[in-house]
């Protein structure tokens, strides 16, 4: 059995009080919180053995280049990567895109040439090739988006074709919880040589990911949504990938040899690793690896998709709110509008309420603009919300009712 | 925050506004135009003024936002309505002097339902929100298009 | 009077053992220690007021946004900046670089323009310049160093022209400790219109830095270096120069509105800080300015002045020992090599003494190959450092001296 | 660690080998060449070979490097010499063992000098210095220059 209150109390901040009342955090999607283990494994660190890497002789530095370097390791084995070369420590999913995105547009991405994309993208997915497509002369063709928040795949197979050069596309929205069938995606792309990226921000920390098997090119993912520090995340990509494409940020630690004749960089993934990095922030991220592998995985997610039954039940019974996003495959996510009532207002009354939910576009203007809604209240469940805190969310929502229709 | 500092925050005068805005729609000929965005929020807001010989004749706005800049604009543009922009630039600064709660008996230029945003400096999140309009009424003045 | 001992005592790490020995930590140009208030702020953030920021109504998200904000309101005091909006956060000086160096590419450098460096630049402030000019067809031109470690002061008048497009300069040298006058370079600089940006890497950590005062351009740092968490760093830039670069990565967080049709950025800072930020780490590095603004830095500097002299006497009694960088102006910095010993066996011996230096090229290779040597033994000072350190070190040369020549 | 550890490290011979190290300096004339760094301490290695049907006819090298990169490739080299590639690969085999402390009687290319590499299992940063000069003779068996 899945005990929920056990994983709780590793939890510090679910027992702490929001506008003194106990807490309810569903924005899991914007960031997760943190178990123990990761917190004082940051603390643990600072405390006892804080020295910088890669470059000291001494004990206290070769520890701390064994515990980030074994991350990686750790890491390869948490996605099922072949090797422990194919992981690069990023800031986080934004960062991980912006150097595929570079690298693409320095020297993959002619004029003519095509990258595809969804409408339901993340900005951190449009952005960044909206530029390398400005830069390049490259165009920027969209997946339109079903009414009911999937992928319309009869235009993604006739968008596909020999002029696209990537497909980038994300895993799970994290505005509207529909799971993109991206294994046939993948397929499909590979069956005419298109490489393709999956922006995986929100599918890390909802399922396994096995990227042998899905065979992506490219995955990336941000700590602070998987149950580690903010300020760290992972790009993984197949090495012939990572070999081809161009260094991004350059300077200490990313080099062979510096010379004001020229300058050699080191191998993968050490080239796109300039500078000392968040290694604080890495080792976080193991104890965070290390916490979801004790985990049963597949008792989570039952979990998750119990709190998002139980949750789309409840709001659907409320008058006049109207979920965006009900595809078949869905994550624990419920985005919603009401017709009179605008989400900030919503998020506000929650909030007094110590229900923490968000409110906006969650970076995902192009997908809102499709539903013809300014902005969603969205709330995110992750595997340590229990019933109850849906149950709070749904009954305050028909509090909140009254107090603005009466 | 409990549910009293919530009414505060949302006294019937503003719900009242926010439901039935004043001044709601485009203007036909306006002068003067400008849109704001919350980028936080997904606020939105077109604001249209017709000014002739340094009155403000004419206003309206269009916006898909919440309840508090909804409330904020009709209210602005009810009381700015016929007067000039000194009068905006005073209300102005008295407007945000209100939101950061300072209320004092000085306090001449603004009208009665502007002090309903008082409530707002419990929620400090929000109060982009009631400034959205008055930023976008800001720089439509700067935007003069025929004149 | 400046009492190291209360100091040192909050430094946790500063107590613990290092392979069985007491550690003396002498590797603070690589990263600093940290003091318990920055440690403690990060564990409280993760334990009770976790939450994205810039997106939330709620209050947790608002707390969060307000500490990090207030944060650049804080940094942008303690170097006097003239507005917060010219406080930028990155994940360090490497990154800052990055990112200067991707806008002059983008939208200033054209071929024959110059960019003027020094032979004493750290790795971080040479390649992502070889790489800027490589990409426009400018011309990196590089101020040589003396015999002593100081800049050739006449070849920079010589090689400072209107072709200049940027003069990038360290304030402190890693390697060598040089204090570089750069408020007179700035002022040459800035007579005939040319920008300056600072490397503070390594000044910040030692002195009072003033950037309008001094008048630079850009300044930049890097917080692990500054008593803060890894993964956190600052970029000044004058408003007009912050306004002048296009963004740097792109995503959420940094537009003000996304359409295919084309998106629009936010206003500076705003512009450049795409993705979710290292939250924590700006977090603890408002704790760590806190603690300095605290101290009393003319008397920490003098400290560290202290320690230096005392080094450089107790080295310099040391046969066979030759300091590499002896210029009049220096911070706590020593280098040495050995004759007959090469610095990666010295620092393995000072290692099993619980000393731990740096050993290596530092990531200034150029600088090293001006110097002939293939490596220096570096000991570098923080204020918690104390004369016993100091002492301890030269008294373990002395004995590693007998245990290779015997 | 302590000063035994250290003693273990730097045995007598390994100080020997660096101080006088065999085969130093250029080959005139070499069919095989490779240089090597470890970025992390700056160590540069530069091997020559000269390879003549199968068999390493001369050998010798040129490095700015530490006390134990040095030794290593003394002791590497003379052991090589003489000898040919297969003979290399199943030294190069049991010295990353040897590195790793998992020394066994089983082993028997290797030189008894070769074994005095055993103390540096205290010191896995120490590893790569050992191992640079193995590593740059292998890619310098892959660079036949002319055959
Ligand atoms: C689907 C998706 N992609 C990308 C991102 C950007 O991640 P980050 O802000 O950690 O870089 C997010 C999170 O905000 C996301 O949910
Ligand atoms: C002078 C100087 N510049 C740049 C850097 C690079 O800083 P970081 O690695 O924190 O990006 C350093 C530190 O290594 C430095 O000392």
């Amino acid at each position: 059995m899945f005990n929920v209150q056990s994983i709780r109390d590793e939890f510090p901040i679910l027992s702490t009080l929001m506008n003194d009342k106990p807490l309810i955090y569903l924005d899991n999607a914007a960031t997760s919180q943190k178990p123990l283990s990761v917190i004082q494994a940051v603390e643990d660190f600072y405390k006892t053995s804080n020295s910088n890497i890669h470059r000291g002789v001494f004990r206290l530095s070769e520890q701390a280049t064994l515990q980030y370097e074994a991350t990686r390791g750790l890491f390869a084995e948490f996605i099922s990567a072949e090797k422990e070369t194919e992981i690069v420590f990023v800031k986080g999913v934004t960062e991980a895109i912006n150097l595929v995105s570079y690298g693409f547009a320095q020297s993959i991405l002619k004029e003519g040439d095509e990258v595809l994309i969804s409408e339901m993208e993340h900005h951190a997915n449009i952005v960044p090739w909206q530029i390398a497509c400005e830069q390049t002369g490259a165009v920027l063709k969209v997946i339109p988006v079903l009414d009911d928040g999937s992928l319309d795949l009869l235009a993604f197979e006739s968008l596909l074709s020999e002029k696209t050069k990537l497909l980038s596309i994300v895993h799970i929205s994290n505005s509207l919880g529909t799971i993109n069938p991206i294994k046939s995606m993948i397929d499909k792309a590979h069956s005419i040589g298109v490489p393709v990226l999956v922006d995986g921000a929100q599918s890390a920390p909802h399922m396994e990911v096995d990227v042998r098997d899905l065979d992506c090119d490219f995955y990336v993912f941000s700590g602070h949504k998987l149950f580690a520090p903010t300020g760290v995340g992972v790009l993984y990509g197949k090495e012939k990938w990572l070999e081809k494409l161009p260094p991004y940020q350059s300077g200490g630690d990313m080099i062979e040899k510096v010379d004001f004749g020229g300058t050699t960089f080191k191998g993968i993934p050490g080239k796109f690793e300039a500078g000392t990095p968040n290694i604080s922030g890495v080792i976080g991220l193991s104890k965070a690896i290390q916490y979801l592998q004790k985990l049963d995985r597949k008792e989570a997610m039952a979990h998750e998709d119990a709190l998002l039954k139980q949750a789309t039940e409840g709001l659907n019974e409320i008058d006049g709110l109207r979920l965006i996003g009900t595809a078949e495959a869905k994550a624990s996510i419920v985005s919603f509008v009401f017709d009179a009532i605008h989400a900030h207002d919503v998020g506000t009354f929650l909030d007094a309420g110590g229900i923490a939910i968000r409110t906006g576009h969650h970076c995902t203007m192009p997908l809102l603009k499709r539903f013809n809604v300014p902005a969603t209240a969205r709330a995110s469940f992750a595997f340590y919300n229990n019933l109850n805190d849906v149950d709070c969310l749904v009954e305050s929502l028909k509090k909140m009712k009254s107090f603005f229709y009466e | 925050m409990n549910e009293t500092d919530l009414q505060d925050l949302y006294q019937s005068v503003l719900v009242q506004h926010s439901k039935s805005p004043l001044h709601y729609g485009k203007l036909d000929s306006h002068t003067h135009y400008s849109e704001g965005y919350n980028a936080l929020c997904g606020d939105a807001i077109s604001i249209y003024l017709s000014v002739k010989q340094g009155k403000i004749e004419k206003v309206s706005f269009e916006s898909a936002s919440c309840a508090i800049c909804k409330a904020s604009a009709s209210i602005l543009l009810e009381a700015i309505k016929e007067t000039n922009e000194e009068t905006f630039f005073s209300m102005q600064d008295e407007f945000s002097k209100i939101l950061d709660g300072e209320v004092s008996d000085q306090m001449g230029a603004s009208s009665q339902e502007i002090l309903a945003f008082q409530g707002i400096k419990q929620f400090p999140s929000r109060k982009n929100c009631a400034l959205l309009p008055w930023e976008t009424l800001h720089k439509a003045l700067n935007s003069n298009i025929k004149d």
